[in-house]
């Protein structure tokens, strides 16, 4: 993608990204990875600590417990981003800290706090899943799609 | 239950490593990547190779965020199987639900309780 | 006067009488601290949302500056100043406050020195007795605006630079005592193809280098003529890029005397990855602190570049490159000023 | 904080100690919560390895004593399910046409779990034909029968409260998400 963006550019552009690209500060991917994997891990090691605390004290099996861990996972991803930890912790953890569900509760929650200057319906209301829309939108998608051609191939495909 | 732990650490860190990979060296937005994923966990799930991965690592596959594809898929399916093709669209959200009402009712108490901190 | 292609030179030297700088907790941290006229522990300023907050960073600059110069608002002529958020609503509420005439300007980051050479351009002509020109943005605002919510636990790249929370404002006045306007040149977009919006150094330096030639050539001296080249927000990167670029293209300058607003403001331990960005970063680094070193006599000559990425939300997400732009104004103190 | 002149009439320095009331308290909040699940899964560990020792002695004191609770059937599963290699636990109940097993699957074989539960869950059929017969590896499924069993030798439990807790451990092993 990178190399095709660049073969629409003009030679001295060109030669400047080449230029540029030398004295940028290169992200240190693993570090970054080992961080994102260390605190990834956490989150998820967390949620399973819930999810045996949810399973021992109320009546849920592992099928069910996933639920109330999910929810309990969003409420504390709340507090914490209420409390200006997250984006901090994201920072030190990026993707460890964003692909688990409480970075889809902390996108949004930030997006919900954020527009609340604008009101309730204008602001939080319509705010709220700016960033998190795209997950459930191909997330639907492709889901329907898949499910759709599943279902066809096992209810016609035995014909 | 040791076991289970540790595989939930590791199976979840290795999720969380490919989203790193995909942000850093794909130099893709979050909202992409994570938009990969969800996608990802849905095709997943069509193979029928997510259950496993949840049987074997509890909270490490159910708790990043490719789970949500894979519950999307698994409720259209229940309910397609019971209902025909219509269960398709009607189950979608029947697994899925609490993740998406938690983000809901919370984001909304968090409007309420907290101000950005900057 | 116009000399070489675009810079204007000034033959009465517009006097820069009175500056003033308002920062914000962050900027309160930083290395300049003491060059602040008004910190603010609270980033909200105690107003109901980061735009209002905004605002008031722009009065309390103009109410500074125009303390200190003993100047009633009604003596300002104008006000040429701006700042990132849409319409410039936050400079645009600040005008309705001040009540002057008002000339909105956008430049991006450089909005500061956009609007010091037209200010210096208008009184040079006897177009006014006193202009209030300045620019302003906030961490917060700012990052709403352009990036994400800022609860949101994106990560940045080290690449990316912090929107300095503060507005620094000057009076310019024909006449008085105070480090001088001598020459401006107005700069043109550049546009290197980067489309990176968390490197925005990157992006500018080429926008950088090509007006500092421009002046050198215009004004037909050489880089050492000052005692410091101060750009506006290139960052780490983008310093050192331009700086190598110049290098390439046979001006030397001297690494001492090659600043960056974005790297003076800071303390090296702020977590502000590439160093500091905004409308502010310029605003308040030469308004703040570099007018007073001037006043001091610890410099007598400095060409201030601002630097400004002229991009939106929009036309990021529209694939488009990120156009820049810099704009350069000569101070002189002291010596034959 | 250095160079602060508030500006006579205007400008005004706003302090933030509301905000950091509500920050404490919440970081207060969050302690408690973590704090809790700590103990909670300490306490979990300790119940479990007592369910053991408990598990262990019913075991071998025999669970016959109860006349009208036959486990029979419940002892022939747990002695064919623990031959397979693909069954790490297991613990069975039965109470008239009722038989009720959970095991646990050792952790790498979890990627199978399914086609084992199938598997199982087809055996167990085929050797109890007169049965209504209900096997789970879940955990949660595993604990309750564990606790069940556990209870056989309770005096004030009887009958009628047994078949209750076997239903109630049915419904929620046929519980979907």
């Amino acid at each position: 993608m990178a190399n095709e963006k660049r073969k629409k550019l003009t030679p001295v552009q060109q030669e400047y990204h080449l230029f540029e690209k030398e004295r940028e500060t290169k992200r240190p991917i693993v570090r970054n990875c080992v961080c994102a994997f260390l605190v990834g891990g956490i989150i998820c090691t967390i949620g399973q600590a819930i999810s045996y605390f949810y399973m021992y004290f109320f009546d849920f099996t592992e099928q069910t417990a996933g639920n109330p861990t999910v929810a309990t996972m969003v409420f504390l991803s709340m507090i914490l981003t209420g409390l200006g930890f997250y984006d901090r912790i994201a920072q030190f953890a990026g993707a460890g800290s964003a692909v688990p569900v409480t970075g889809f509760g902390n996108a949004v929650i930030s997006a919900a706090i954020e527009h609340r200057t604008e009101g309730f319906v204008l602001g939080v209301g319509s705010n709220m899943f700016k960033l998190a829309g795209s997950v459930i939108l191909f997330g639907t998608f492709s889901a329907f799609v898949i499910a759709l051609v599943k279902t066809i191939a096992t209810q016609w495909g035995g014909l | 239950m040791l076991a289970m732990f540790f595989w939930a650490f590791v199976v979840g860190g290795l999720i969380c490593v490919i989203g790193q990979i995909l942000m850093d060296v794909f130099k893709l937005t979050p909202a992409h990547t994570l938009t990969i994923l969800v996608v990802v966990g849905a095709i997943l799930d069509g193979f029928g190779l997510y259950e496993p991965l949840i049987d074997f690592a509890g909270a490490g596959a159910t708790i990043p965020i490719t789970s949500f594809g894979n519950a999307l898929v698994h409720g259209a399916m229940q309910e397609a199987e019971k209902h025909g093709i219509i269960g398709v669209l009607t189950g979608m959200f029947e697994v899925t639900s609490a993740g998406i009402s938690a983000a809901i009712v919370f984001g909304f108490i968090g409007a309420l309780l907290f101000r950005p901190k900057g | 006067m116009l000399k070489g292609h675009r810079t204007w030179v000034f033959a009465n030297k517009p006097v820069i009488i009175a500056t003033a700088a308002v920062g914000g907790p962050f900027e309160a941290n930083g290395r300049l601290a003491e060059d602040f006229d008004l910190l603010h522990e609270d980033l909200w300023l105690g107003e109901e949302s980061y735009e209002k907050a905004h605002r008031v960073l722009i009065e309390e600059a103009a109410f500074q500056a125009m303390e200190k110069a003993g100047l009633e608002k009604e003596k300002v002529q104008f006000l040429i100043a701006g700042d990132l958020i849409n319409q410039m609503t936050p400079t645009n509420f600040a005008a309705r406050t001040l009540g002057m005439p008002y000339l909105g300007v956008f430049g991006a980051c450089s909005t500061s020195m956009e609007g010091l050479a037209l200010s210096a351009f208008i009184t040079n002509y006897g177009g006014a007795d006193y202009i209030l020109t300045g620019a302003s943005s906030h961490n917060a605002a700012v990052e709403k605006q352009f990036r994400y919510p800022t609860e949101y636990g994106g990560q940045k790249p080290p690449t990316a630079q912090w929107t300095v929370t503060g507005a620094g404002v000057a009076i310019v006045s024909p006449k008085g005592d105070g480090p001088r306007v001598t020459a401006a040149t107005i700069g043109r977009v550049v546009d290197m193809g980067l489309a990176d919006p968390f490197n925005m150094g990157g992006a500018m330096a080429p926008a950088a280098v090509d007006t500092i030639e421009a002046h050198l050539r215009d004004r037909q001296i050489d880089a050492s003529y000052y005692d410091l080249i101060v750009t506006g927000d290139l960052g780490r990167i983008g310093r050192q890029v331009s700086l190598d670029l110049l290098r390439q293209h046979g001006i030397d300058i001297d690494e001492e005397r090659y600043q960056d607003c974005g790297l003076l403001i800071y303390r090296d331990g702020q977590p502000v990855l590439s160093g500091a960005s905004g409308a502010a970063c310029s605003a308040v680094v030469v308004y703040g602190h570099l007018i007073k070193r001037m006043r001091r006599g610890e410099l007598k000559r400095i060409l201030a570049v601002a630097t400004g990425a002229l991009l939106s939300p929009l036309s990021f997400q529209q694939n488009e490159t990120i156009p820049c732009i810099a704009h350069a104004v000569a101070i002189e103190y002291g010596g034959e000023a | 904080m250095a160079a602060r002149q508030p500006f006579p009439g205007f400008a005004e320095i706003h302090k933030t100690n509301g905000l950091m009331e509500m920050k404490k308290w919440w970081l207060a909040a969050v302690a408690a919560i973590i704090a809790t699940s700590g103990c909670a899964k300490e306490e979990t560990e300790q119940k479990q390895s007592l369910q053991r020792a408990n598990l262990l002695r019913t075991h071998t004191s025999g669970t016959a004593k109860h006349a009208e609770l036959n486990q029979g059937p419940a002892e022939r599963a747990v002695a064919y399910l623990r031959q397979r290699d693909d069954v790490r636990d297991v613990v069975a109940v039965n109470s008239g046409d009722r038989l009720l097993v959970a095991y646990q699957i050792p952790h790498m074989k979890r990627w199978s779990r399914k086609q084992i539960e199938k598997d199982i869950d087809h055996k167990l059929r085929d050797m109890f034909p007169g049965y209504d017969v209900v096997s789970s590896s879940d955990l949660k499924i595993f604990w309750k029968t564990k606790e069940l069993k556990a209870n056989m030798d309770n005096p004030r439990w009887d009958e009628r409260k047994f078949n209750q807790e076997i239903r109630r451990i049915e419904k929620l092993s046929k519980e979907q998400t």
